[in-house]
């Protein structure tokens, strides 16, 4: 559970950072580094605090206390441009995408490339070239979309593959990814870990977050484990089974872990046993208690 | 008026009578219900007199004004009878109807003095007058003076202006207004401005209220006679002479008003016009009289 | 009066998690109570500063004076909470306290008929918004704007222009009366406040106002029926202003065509100071009272105070802003 | 591919439906039915239509041709609130709730439960026992949220969570869920898989879209394979592999298949190898051709 | 140049996906051409209806008559693609306007520092909503209700609620003179609204606009900071609504205090027609500068057909509703 001191100063620290929303303590301490070049896997269960910490690092909400480190020199992200400058993209969990604008602004948003015309001074967009781009990124990605298409009329997947073609169209040293497999298909998933392990053949790091676990062991080196607000664990992939890290993200702990050798998670052991059943139950014989009628 | 009407059918026999002549008029707000009046007596005279009228409402915005006299133009109209909305800042619209070389006549407001519009005939009141009017009322009723309450009506238009200086100008030093609102010429306004005033000024520390208009006059006497305070007003005056406020002088909760007749205005104006348009010889002013009504008077003036 | 008492539970503060550090309580309280604490400051410095401000007499005078646009900005609250907004408020206090005008003298001590006539006009300009905007898909400002434009025309040309006066005495009676010491139009106001505040809080129908203007898509999809909703928050809205153009109408005793002419900025500037959103899901009838006291005693304060009208606006524009700061702290 | 006609008509069955939106035809002629009681998976690429298609059957979208038939009966479903009142239910990918309310009153809109005040004419929302009812439902999918916290508060899965306890929270006859695992984690996945089979044991029919097909093969009787606005395959579970079903997904036909023996998907064989790296090439090489610099 | 033809072609209709059924490009047309449609059919109708309509005489009236409207919309437009409003341009114009006229007759020849003056403090009122809604966090609604009190107060307590009259020649030029044929008001609004169409269409600031209306939280998470971009629309607001007061006020040759009043709704009205949603996002200048026209031949129209001015107003309300319905084509 101890890393060695790496011998080169981590891309990026995060260290003892606590973040409240009123009465909800969503971040209560946590530290994590990424080497450059790393994929780096932030798993833990729903509403441990993964997305809340990756917003304090590209600069949508300011910590409450801690500090970010970039290449070992303490630094701020007062907004998420200052992040973004220091080239770190991520793609968020609801995508922040523009539903009104079309494919290719969603994906130049911030980024626009421009023309001159009328000498240096005047510039304008080159939409030609974002159109151009858009549908390079998009097809690599085996999603083609029409660069022009609203953005509020695609399916999940495509609205989801355009927050990833929009991180991957810079320059990045650091490209966080908030469950981006989230709604893709089968063979855009295994695109999207190909497409993340060639970005580490690159030199570029990524934050993964998942709640897939084999998607988690496929592409990251390292991985910590977040529960309630806290890091439980931090590994090196080959250090731990899929089955003890699914422990560890329900239990916060691997004390009571019992290993049945077949790599099945004792959670996946207890379906079929009548555990948590009775809210089914509960609504087969509640009857009309609630009144489901229209006012 | 009954001249004048022989005057037309003279000249209607006189060769002419093919030809409709069409008017032009614009007046300053058509919702004010006193402007209302003025228009309706306009109609019918026109119809008797056999021409027609355009009649067009800048809102009181001058800038509307203006739009309304170029419409008013392109339509190629005989003359136009212009209610300027300001005494200075109307004077651009009117000097485009004298540019297009279209009779113009002025009703009821005034240019600004020492300007040159060269009008034909200017119909209608002096404002400033009515102002005098309140004031000397007052000065006669009132020799020892006394605390009053000024309802002025929007600051920046003419015709509050013109009643606020004659007054300012006529009232005796003996009195002293005390407070003063702004209610937009509104009987709304009026009231609850004058609902806070009584606040202010417990009984016997206020004996008149002025306002600038009749409606605000209402409005005011209303808020006092609900406070039941009518018995320590002097005197609540307005202008212009309207049904409603001769009901409330008639009930004792106003006192007087200075009748501007609007109506006989706008009626003179389509005479006037009509005339000069038959070949007539016009004059280049028509001062209509205004008229204080009191109790004393108001018989005359009830209907 | 268990509904009393809920109801009074509920002016005194959204339940919510109350747990928290102490700094987080503070922020908290002041953003719940932020418009409340900012209203009792203003009374606070008009009573030491404004003579007469603090007699029995001036506050009675103020709400009296506010339960017109009061009334108003009832219906106001329940349309601006579906993300709408009504423009033609204002003429339909006009249209209906004309129409009330007329018919009150004709029907001599009978005032009931005129009162639901007026009513009904309101309904039927309401009807009209709601019609362009549910089955026409017409923006509610541009609809409004539509419906503004022709309620004030019909005004205009049923008395071309004319003031009606001279209502018969249980119709003035409506503007000027009152019940013990309290005057009826403030009855009225607080009547109909309070039924407001119950629907809006309590009914499935008020849920429902809520979710139209949350997500209208999201509660199209959970089955409710929106356009109903819409609908209904229109209605409301013109009968509340329709209502306000009888009480204002009864209290000048008489009507003018061009009446309420520009309420529609007023009663949403109430509103909103009470916390309603404009881009809707958001906001409360106790916000909406406290909006319009407020706007009421500053205006009332100033004339107190002898502030000269010029300034008046300015100095409106000022207490407006201060009065917002303290409401953003709620919507973090 | 083809199902034996069925004894009893089906709960519900979808036929030659077609949709258009501008250039865009979402559906092309696709008929489904669902059996009384039965899990039904849908399962296609992204963009195939699935989540159109069920808009349609849960009367958000009017199908341009095409016929809904309820128990063997011709119905329409002009609104949503028509189709809800059949009995239908629907965890919408989006999740449709309304970020201004809490907890409790999304779980319970459209539906809140009264109670009398003063007689039964005038009636007021049950608040507490909306607060209950949900605490109960949520607490049993093992994802405990204060009821009355704002939605827009949520984390990701806390948010999916409360789309799913809406439509387990009154008594439905279908229940279908578009993608209602994507944002939840290892042990939630479970318990969904878990209930999802405990409605199948109280006769209450599901149909699920997921794009994860080990969880389509743990609930599903039959599932139906859509590609492009069509149906391409229609199977009961047991006669396909998932390789061959993924491979189905993608390419739309089983003719080309080749079968491995060891249930890898073809697809995934290819990771590793170069077809579609060149987009992380072109990102490495592309230089400052892009302007990144803020206005 | 190509320039030029670029926007033309951007005049024509945006460009999309040209497939699709031939219902369906039908349908597409009139979605995308609705507005210009409704405004052709209008204007043929009153070529025939109205007499003396269809002379150039009239045209080039009717247009200089919508400039000073038009101006203030442009600005207007930016604000509202944001998700915002500006009530405060209709007091913009009377103090701007008023201040221009104080200065004009001294600077003799000289109608630039004049001109800059006004147009500054145009940008001063721009900058205190701007200021109010970004670094206050305050509503725009209220924010600019705030400005527009401030704004009036100024106006009336500067010159104490008296008319500034008289203005020097080349002052008067701006809002009387002609260039060629075509008169100068026309000729700044034209070139103002290219400079707009321009921008908002195709530069990353532009951009940035719609961003920022359609999904402010979005915009802020891909690095697009915010407050510059409502910082910078509200400055333009300022200044278009003031270079509409120096217009207005050139062409008048004089300046009221409340000059001005009420502009905000007509220029609100004019952006909407055009397509631009009070709720942000969606909006183009092209679309507004059709709007202000086509409010501004309906008002001509019946003025020349000798409408009742009581029936105007109802019959604008309708034809609002008419334009309206066709523009709801586009957004399903
Ligand atoms: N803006 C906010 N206001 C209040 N509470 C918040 C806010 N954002 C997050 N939280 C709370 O912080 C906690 C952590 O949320 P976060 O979104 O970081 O979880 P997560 O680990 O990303 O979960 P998931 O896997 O479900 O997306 C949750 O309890 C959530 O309710
Ligand atoms: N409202 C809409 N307007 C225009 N096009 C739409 C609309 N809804 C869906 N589409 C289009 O219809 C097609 C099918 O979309 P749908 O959402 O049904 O896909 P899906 O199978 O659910 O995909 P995913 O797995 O990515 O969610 C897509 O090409 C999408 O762009
Ligand atoms: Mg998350
Ligand atoms: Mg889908």
């Amino acid at each position: 559970m101890t890393d060695a001191p790496p011998a080169t100063p981590p891309l990026v620290a995060l260290k003892d950072i606590h973040k409240t929303f009123g009465a909800v303590s969503a971040l209560r301490g946590v530290s994590i580094d990424v080497q450059p070049g790393e994929t780096f896997a932030l798993l833990g269960d729903n509403a441990a605090g993964k997305s809340t910490l990756m917003k304090v690092l590209t600069g949508v909400y300011q910590p409450d206390r801690g500090s970010i480190e970039l290449d070992g020199k303490r630094t701020e992200f007062p907004t998420p441009s200052a992040s973004r400058d220091q080239g770190v993209e991520m793609v968020y969990q609801d995508f922040a995408l523009a539903d009104n604008l079309d494919v290719r602004t969603n994906v130049f948003l911030g980024r626009e490339p421009q023309k001159n015309i009328l000498g240096p001074f005047l510039r304008i967009i080159d939409r030609k070239k974002m159109e151009a781009e858009t549908k390079r990124v998009l097809e690599r990605l085996d999603i083609p979309i029409n660069p022009r298409l609203k953005v509020k009329r695609l399916s999940g997947g495509q609205r989801q593959a355009v927050a990833i073609g929009r991180a991957l169209a810079f320059d990045a040293r650091l490209i966080i990814m908030d469950e981006p497999t989230a709604n893709l298909s089968v063979a855009k998933v295994d695109k999207l870990i190909e497409v993340t392990q060639r970005l580490k053949d690159l030199g570029i790091a990524v934050i993964i977050i998942t709640h897939r676990l084999d998607e988690a062991f496929a592409v990251a080196d390292r991985f910590a484990v977040m529960r309630q607000g806290q890091v439980v664990g931090r590994f090196h992939v080959g250090d731990v089974t899929e089955a003890q890290v699914a422990h560890l993200i329900s239990h916060g702990t691997l004390d009571d872990y019992v290993d049945y050798g077949d790599g099945i998670p004792a959670e996946r052991r207890k379906i079929g046993s009548t555990s948590s059943m009775d809210v089914v139950d509960a609504m087969a014989t509640r009857g009309n208690t609630t009144d489901g009628s229209d006012s | 008026a009954g001249g004048s009407n022989a005057d037309g059918s003279t000249a209607g026999t006189s060769g002419a009578a093919s030809k409709t002549y069409n008017i032009g008029v614009v007046v300053l707000d058509l919702q004010d219900p006193d402007l209302a009046h003025m228009t309706d007596a306009m109609k019918k005279t026109a119809d008797e007199k056999g021409v027609k009228l355009n009649i067009t409402d800048s809102k009181k915005d001058v800038g509307s004004e203006l739009n309304q006299v170029e419409d008013l133009l392109t339509r190629q109209v005989d003359a136009v009878i212009m209610q300027p909305l300001d005494g200075e800042a109307s004077q651009n619209a009117a000097k485009r109807v004298i540019a297009a070389n279209i009779p113009l006549f002025i009703l009821s407001t005034e240019f600004a003095e020492g300007s040159n519009v060269g009008y034909k005939s200017y119909i209608g009141v002096d404002d400033t007058v009515a102002g005098e009017m309140q004031a000397e009322y007052l000065n006669k009723l009132l020799p020892n003076g006394g605390n009053i309450v000024f309802a002025a009506g929007i600051y920046g238009a003419s015709w509050t202006d013109r009643r606020k200086s004659g007054f300012d100008k006529t009232i005796n030093k003996n009195f002293k207004i005390v407070a003063e609102f702004q209610a937009k010429g509104s009987r709304d306004e009026a009231k609850r401005n004058m609902e806070d005033t009584l606040q202010r000024f417990p009984s016997g520390k206020i004996d008149a209220v002025v306002a600038n208009n009749d409606e605000m006059a209402i409005g005011a006497a209303s808020a006092i006679s609900d406070a039941g305070r009518t018995a320590e007003f002097k005197a609540v005056v307005g202008v212009d002479g309207t049904d409603p406020a001769l009901k409330d002088i008639k009930a004792g909760t106003m006192t007087a008003t200075v009748r501007q007749d609007s109506a006989g205005q706008g009626v003179k104006a389509v005479e006037v016009v009509t005339d000069f348009l038959k070949g007539g010889n016009v004059e280049n002013r028509y001062t209509l009289p205004f008229t204080l009504i009191t109790k004393d008077n108001l018989s005359d003036f009830l209907k | 009066m268990s509904l009393m008492t809920q109801n009074i539970k509920a002016l005194l503060g959204p339940a919510d998690l109350k747990q928290g550090s102490a700094a987080t309580k503070v922020k908290r309280f002041v953003g719940d109570y932020g418009i409340l604490i900012f209203f009792a400051l203003i009374v606070i410095f008009l009573a030491v500063a404004a003579p007469n401000f603090l007699t029995l007499n001036n506050l009675v005078n103020v709400v009296r004076q506010s339960s017109i646009i009061g009334l108003i900005a009832l219906g106001m609250t329940f349309i601006m909470i579906t993300a709408g907004i009504d423009l033609s408020v204002g003429s339909v206090v006009g249209l209906a306290g004309m129409t009330f005008a007329l018919l009150a003298p004709a029907s001599g001590g009978a005032f009931w008929l005129p009162l639901i006539v007026g009513l009904g006009v309101g309904l039927l300009v309401g009807f009209l918004s709601a019609a362009m905007v549910v089955w026409g898909g017409i923006l509610p400002f541009l609809a409004t704007l539509a419906t503004m434009a022709i309620a004030r025309t019909a005004a205009l040309v049923i008395t071309d222009g004319q003031v009606v006066s001279g209502l018969s005495g249980p119709a003035e009676w409506l503007g000027s009366g009152f019940i013990g010491p309290i005057p009826v139009p403030v009855i009225i106001f607080l009547l109909a406040a309070l039924l407001c505040e119950f629907v809006l809080s309590r009914t499935k129908f008020g849920s429902h106002v809520y979710a139209v203007g949350g997500n209208e898509e999201s509660a199209k999809k959970v089955g409710i029926s929106t356009g109903r909703v819409l609908f209904m928050v229109y209605l409301i809205g013109g009968v509340t202003a329709a209502l306000g153009g009888l009480v204002l109408t009864a209290r000048l005793d008489g009507a003018a065509p061009v009446a309420g002419t520009g309420y529609e900025l007023q009663v949403i500037a109430a509103v909103v100071i009470g916390g309603t959103s404009l881009f809707g899901g958001v906001g409360t009838i106790r916000g909406t009272v406290i909006g319009v006291l407020l706007l009421g005693v500053v205006m009332n304060g100033m004339n107190l105070m002898g502030v000269s009208s010029y300034y008046q606006q300015g100095v409106q524009g000022i207490i407006l802003v201060l009065a917002v700061l303290l409401n953003r702290w709620k919507s973090d």
